[in-house]
């Protein structure tokens, strides 16, 4: 018998999920659904959308509206959604390959609008369902299975794109930092415009194994190293920054939200 | 021996693909025609996994393994899921973690610990593939062992020959000693 | 019943004006010549009659936010031109595996790429049947009058509903935008599909799953309390993806048969002239409208010829054209491309009698002329 | 009783990653052949490190 | 002369050598199954070899790159799978219409949208032709052994430059992942078709004239002093854009007769026992494969069959077939889709011989055993 | 007859151009070819790159080695070129629908490998060729033709998003300030990597008539109230800074760039 | 008359487009059939612009205009261009800026000021079209001046109705003095 | 002479924005029949503000 939260907001019937040991999936996924749980929100009014990757199986697996769409396209569907039926909340879970690579533009654009849709980025530095091959978040240097020499693309901050694009809730956790997720997603959900949580998570199958960072554990705890908040990453040098990641809040803005503003056009007929 | 199909099957993360390749590369020095597949993608991931080798000395039209002459199985899962595929008259090599056998008495079935030779004996489990070759080869000797023993060193990571070897002799001897027993404790 | 309005209207407007009719409230698009009107009139109308209008970044966006909409219970439509239906061609497919009703329009111009943008053509016949990849069904329309462009909309929407399919809503450039007299039919008077409420509690509710005796599973929309998966992966009746072998050709030879099963709902074409005719032109569209008047001319100087104009494009309408076929002495196809529906047609009709085609790509409506000569010449 | 009860695992959906042995504060956890173990229940202090991170959802505390 | 060399080879490995060895240099693409190993040896081989490999961020991108890079003067491909090549259809049309040279490798997997992502098809036959919008010439191969993958290969950059036309390498799952023996030419035994320098100083240079007696433009490199100017607009000699009529339609026939003018040069067929067959099988890919075993077994039976298998997808073998027809009692095309090739085929020898289908699309390769119960049946 | 920089750098045989009188496009195609001039490259040595719109038909006056792409791809496409012969100096000329609306993931990415290409966006507020719809730049509230009651979408920064994807020069002028792109665009090209220039230009045909901002010289002459630069802008209150925009070189950065360190890869083996 | 074909052509901006509709509205309001359509996109941007309206009793088909009836060219362009256009026996509507009068003698050319009349005398050149609309009433009477009055108050903009119908009215006046004059002077 | 032949306008491509005229800070043009024309040629000072600006290339400063 699975714990209450599993057994009301997951399909268990399809459960155990595909991922691998020690993927770092399940663990966003359940900080996600906790922070569901922990808003009080009503299930049949929760619509989950996700695009292709293994990160975007998760949709599958939840036992709300949900919609696996297609490859980097989830933020263009759940814009459909959230303008046509707004009193759904959008939660959109998405990998860093389908966020940013071939679905950078729909990130930027649905930042742009401040429409209210939460996304959550599963960002493993790796394409995971295709094998490992680098993505836009690999650090520079790493290795994927197409990048055999390392890596030489400079990685995005997605956090700083999606805060140029106009996100107004932009924040970064790690799984090692699970609960610091749950909370993220609470406050982006309740943020009402685009909100783009990042969260750090672990392929040990690929990105792990391509880079020679140990299994799971190793790559978890490894987490706890890298990640600093920005007060904590402010007081770093130059030299002591590299290989850190900043997590917490790092932006949080106030603009009209997409959906508002139609509805205001409209009442001003 | 017009076509020999072999299916090897097990978990994600075995080697039974790189297994299936060394075969069919050692049939290719041979001189047989060889065409090896295996399953893919997110199936291959936790779940059942199989890599397949068919091995003839006329040219191969049709690619897959449809009923299989040898299977191995180095899990319950992949037995279970297999066991129907052997043809009659097949060889069974299950590895001895395999505690629900087939029941099926139109096959011979070789029970042996591959797993715990790999991770006992050679205290790699990752090896566990190449025992199972070595075992393979002993009891059907489908290909040649010059053969064998090339292929095993021309695939096998830089730096783990010598490990790699001594796997592919334990499963030699898995099956030298195997033979001393009587069928009937297996079957 | 109130005053019939007659009215002088672009092609597009009255694609817009039958949409709103059949129910469209969800307007998504990026804008393209020669559609772009067919946006900025659902820009100003959906607004203010409780219908939604976006202009998303691109048209791959576009067509994603109209599934979305959909599956939301929106009639939701999108429309472009050549190379943003191009671009849709993935979403199209999404929306045949996961049967979510929506309509594409497409008005053509003259291809490949950019081509001749501000030209009519009718290249995209058979990218609007083979577009995306893999086995599927499709529903594409052709209307060739202001009129019929409305009520074809009406159908593309009936047909999207009852079937749960993307409809294609094929046009050129020549009926989109020219303007003529129009006859707007009464509300009351036009046929209008709307989605069933299902029959099914939320936990009995198999969201692919087809009653004994209906078409289509039955369709819910989120956020009304049945809470399902939707996926572009082959899944079983409960909507979650399987690799099962059996399921997966079952899914796909349904979503075939839904339409091949119906063809005779779904077909509508018009017959001019056909009673004695010996020769047949097929065509469809703008090019309908010079066969027409060829016709009439070379009726005139005793020809029997008539004419066979699909509006349903696709799925064909063999078993008609078959029994055309076997009646007349030569079949000819005029069209704007290279020679693409006859294909379709020279292989239906090609078993029984000879099949000819004439076709321009020089961005230019072929005449009525040039018919005539081509008729008379072979 | 109370933390008797309230360890649970679903030992089907555990896959052996370890990541809720190493996250345990008091050591309450093992892998054994492949899979968790609870291997002292009494030292359990239900902080919940276990259930936060399993990416399987394999092991949680139950009641309350 | 070198010794042979004979190996254990992937189908996808086969593309990538052979493609090295038909002069490939740059490769741009996006990861997709089953046809990511292409991209991953590329990345592997290409920067050793003075070659460049970019992975860029969606199919679109990757497409535009190896255009971008062809007018550079590289021999460039990109390879993807189903839902990646609805996505390059655009680019295709482009390099179509701007006549760049470049290879386009598409390895089926089931469809539409997501479909069985790794289990094998053959469902993108039809879109290999009309995927894009508008009227264009396109040439498709087909290979169906792991050698016939790289000869194929070399093959489809040779045909890209010779008609400076996009050529699509369409394989399907079973192939590109299947290891077969492959004994590799030497390098001098293949011939290689590379663009040849131009006759023209850059003053007098047409980029779109076709000299008397070619079939295709000289084709100049950017950066070699010849400053011309390509679009996917339609255009004149001149490279520049035009709306006039006729040139137009002289440039949409030129690019479509470019290919059709040529079929007796492109089109590549395997026969197999065809002498005395009163029924044959038209299949392609691996589907082949199991149609020879099931052919062989037939034969023992007594049964006179035999093969025609199509390497050259597109353009068809038309006169081929149409001989092939006159002679048999029927014609069945096999592949593993709902009957995409069974159009084209129907259409031709529909017109001589009955024509029937057999197809899946379950996933899986269809058996020996299933087509030699649908020949003894049908 | 032309003057000499027209004589040399254009097609002179296919002007006029098909803009519409008093477009900005003219002004800021000329600017670079001065920018082109000034620095003395060989004609044969440019390559320039456009998109689909008004502004991406400039490509085919110029007498270089000229590609008019399809939408949005301009980059991708430059991307090819410039990998595969690094000689050629790559301008992309581009519109602010196709660089950021349809085109917006190739920019983000481009600037993130921080290739060596010079982008000069073509900024008119709308989409001109296809007759007026509002772009991702229309101010909100301005009218387009598929915003017949006024914009509700917030409209992009394209020099913060440019700099927060990676581009190493980041700059922006009007067409008021001719002097200023020509600048702009020299030290757009001598930055070894990515660097991307915003023009502000002008489009009475539409953008113009649609907000009733007058004819050309009306537009052009308003923009010199518009623009100011960094420091004035800082000295501003948040209320005078309403419907300003900062023109000057905003951003200058140093990372290694993409073929170069491709180089860098093959020379290590 | 079954089926008359317009073609009115000048060059962007000038308001053709709507100058068609009107036309053909008016037409409509007449009880027959009839389409209009224009040349599009870019073509349209500062070169050569053109309308097209076919008036006719019966069902229109074929909905382009080849050899049209009535010509109108406000710009030497557009009449160069599409003069050969225009029927034997076909009306010519000229801008009397146009200089350069083609060489047919089996037309009619009428030479009038209407650009002219619109921005002098009219102070607003935006009434060009409506202007032309008025003498190509006067002249061929194809739709009934009442029918004219009203679409021209349906399609322009609110607030320039009374412009407008002045403009119409000049345009009539055109025609009416243009006729005294003997028509010899114009050929 | 200086001045008087280094101003040069290519009239068929001038489309009379009167971008130039506002720019020329001698009051040197003028639009005259929907064309620019030189209104007061000796005025001009080769600043070059027209010929930056004009969209059509239609005025530039010749020689030096
Ligand atoms: C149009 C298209 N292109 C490519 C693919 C193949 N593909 C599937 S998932 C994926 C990337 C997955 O990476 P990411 O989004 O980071 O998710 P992860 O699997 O790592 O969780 C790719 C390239 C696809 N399905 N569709
Ligand atoms: C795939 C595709 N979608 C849409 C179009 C239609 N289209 C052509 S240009 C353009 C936008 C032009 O805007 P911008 O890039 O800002 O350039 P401008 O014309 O304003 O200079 C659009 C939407 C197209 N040609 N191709
Ligand atoms: S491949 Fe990586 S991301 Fe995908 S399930 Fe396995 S560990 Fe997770
Ligand atoms: S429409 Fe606007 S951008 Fe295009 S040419 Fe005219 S003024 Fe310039
Ligand atoms: S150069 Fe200067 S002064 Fe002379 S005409 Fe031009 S703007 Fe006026
Ligand atoms: S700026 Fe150029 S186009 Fe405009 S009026 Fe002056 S010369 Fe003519």
């Amino acid at each position: 018998m699975p714990s209450q939260l599993v057994d009301k907001y997951y399909r268990t019937e399809s459960l155990p999920h595909i991922w691998c040991p020690g993927c770092g999936n399940g663990i966003v996924t359940r900080a996600i659904v906790k922070a569901i749980d922990n808003l009080g929100l009503n299930q049949d009014d929760v619509c989950i959308v996700s695009g292709i990757g293994c990160s975007s199986r998760a949709s599958g697996y939840l036992d709300f509206n949900t919609i696996h769409t297609t490859h980097g396209r989830a933020l263009a569907f759940a814009t459909g959604i959230k303008f046509a039926n707004p009193k759904l909340h959008v939660i959109v879970i998405t990998g860093d390959g389908d966020c940013v690579a071939i679905g950078g533009n729909h990130l930027i654009h649905t930042a742009r609008r401040n429409i209210d849709i939460t996304t959550i980025v599963f960002n493993n530095n790796i394409y995971g369902m295709t094998g490992g091959q680098y993505s836009p978040t690999t650090p520079t240097g790493d290795r994927g299975t197409t990048a055999p020499y390392g890596n030489i693309d400079a990685n995005f901050d997605l956090c700083n794109l999606a805060k140029a694009a106009g996100a107004t809730y932009v924040s970064r956790a790690t799984v090692f930092g699970a609960n610091m997720i749950i909370k993220q997603v609470e406050n982006g959900i309740k943020n009402k415009g685009f909100s783009f949580i990042e969260t750090i998570t672990i392929c040990p199958t690929y990105y792990g194994r391509k880079n020679k960072k140990g299994d799971s554990v190793d790559m978890i705890t490894d987490l706890k190293e890298i990640a600093v908040n920005k007060v904590s990453y402010e007081k770093l040098s130059e030299e002591q920054r590299k290989g850190k990641i900043i997590v917490g809040e790092l932006y949080k803005g106030k603009r009209p939200e997409y959906v508002e503003e139609y509805n205001r056009m409209v009442e001003s007929f | 021996m017009l076509r020999q199909e072999l299916r090897l099957s097990g978990s994600g993360g075995q080697g039974l693909i790189l297994a299936g390749i060394i075969l069919a590369e050692a049939a290719l020095y041979d001189g047989k025609n060889v065409v090896q597949s295996q399953s893919y993608g997110p199936e291959a991931r936790g779940g059942a996994s199989k890599s397949e080798v068919i091995i003839s000395q006329a040219p191969i039209n049709y690619p897959k393994v449809n009923k299989c002459d040898i299977l191995l199985s180095l899990t319950q899962k992949a037995c279970d899921k297999y066991i129907s595929s052997l043809k009659s008259g097949g060889i069974l090599i299950l590895d001895s973690s395999v505690t629900k056998l087939p029941d099926r008495d139109d096959i011979k079935i070789y029970s042996i610990p591959i797993l715990k030779t790999a991770s006992n004996g050679l205290k790699k489990s990752m090896v566990a593939n190449i025992v199972a070759l070595g075992s393979i080869y002993e009891l059907t000797k489908i290909v040649n062992r010059v053969s064998l023993e090339r292929a095993v060193l021309n695939r096998v990571p830089r730096g783990t020959e010598e490990l790699n070897k001594k796997a592919l002799k334990k499963g030699f001897e898995l099956i030298k000693n195997y033979r001393s027993k009587p069928y009937g404790e297996v079957c | 019943m109130t005053e019939k309005i007659i009215r002088l209207m672009q092609g597009n407007e009255a694609c817009v004006e039958g949409a709103i009719a059949a129910g469209m409230r969800f307007y998504a698009g990026y804008p393209i010549t020669p559609s772009t009107e067919i946006a900025e009139l659902s820009a100003a109308k959906l607004p203010r009659i409780g219908g939604k209008f976006i202009q998303m970044e691109d048209e791959i966006a576009s067509i994603s936010a109209i599934i979305g909409a959909s599956l939301t219970g929106y009639k939701a439509m999108t429309a472009t031109s050549g190379p943003g239906f191009s671009l849709k061609q993935e979403g199209i497919g999404y929306a045949a595996i996961s049967e979510t009703p929506c309509v594409i329009v497409n008005v053509q111009r003259g291809g490949p790429s950019t081509g001749l943008p501000t030209f009519p053509a009718q290249g995209d016949i058979m990218q609007a049947r083979w577009g995306t990849h893999g086995d599927h069904s499709i529903i594409a329309l052709y209307p060739s009058t202001v009129r019929e462009i409305y009520d074809t909309t009406i159908k593309a929407f009936n047909l999207a509903e009852k079937y749960r399919t993307p409809v294609i809503l094929l046009m050129d450039e020549v009926i989109a935008h020219m303007r003529e007299k129009i006859e707007i039919p009464n509300i009351d008077e036009v046929e209008i599909y709307n989605r069933k409420k299902p029959k099914s509690s939320p936990s009995e509710y198999l969201p692919f799953h087809v009653r004994e005796g209906d078409i289509v599973p039955e369709m819910v929309n989120f956020g009304e309390g049945y809470r399902f998966h939707v996926t572009g992966l082959v899944h079983s009746e409960t909507g979650f993806p399987t690799n099962d072998h059996k399921i997966a050709e079952n899914l796909i030879t349904r979503l075939i048969n839904k339409i091949q099963d119906n063809v005779e709902d779904i077909v509508e074409y018009e017959e001019y002239r056909l009673e004695d005719a010996e020769k047949v032109i097929i065509a469809y569209g703008a090019t309908a409208r010079s066969v027409k008047s060829a016709i009439d001319s070379l009726r005139e100087e005793g020809c029997k010829i008539g004419m066979f104009r699909p509006i349903t494009i696709w799925p064909v309408a063999q078993k008609q054209i078959e029994e055309m076929a076997r009646k007349v002495k030569k079949v000819s196809v005029i069209e704007m491309n290279m020679g693409q529906y006859f294909l379709e047609i020279d292989r239906i009709a090609g078993k029984y009698t000879t099949v000819n085609q004439y076709g321009r790509v020089h961005g230019e409506l072929i005449t009525p002329e040039e018919i005539i000569s081509f008729i008379k010449e072979g | 009783m109370g933390t008797l009860q309230t360890l649970y695992v679903v030992e089907e959906w555990c896959k052996g990653c370890g990541i809720c042995v190493t996250f345990c504060p008091k050591k309450v956890l093992e892998i054994k052949d492949d899979k968790v173990a609870i291997k002292d229940l009494k030292a359990c202090i239900q902080c919940g490190q276990c259930e936060l991170r399993c990416p399987d959802y394999a092991i949680y505390l139950g009641g309350q």
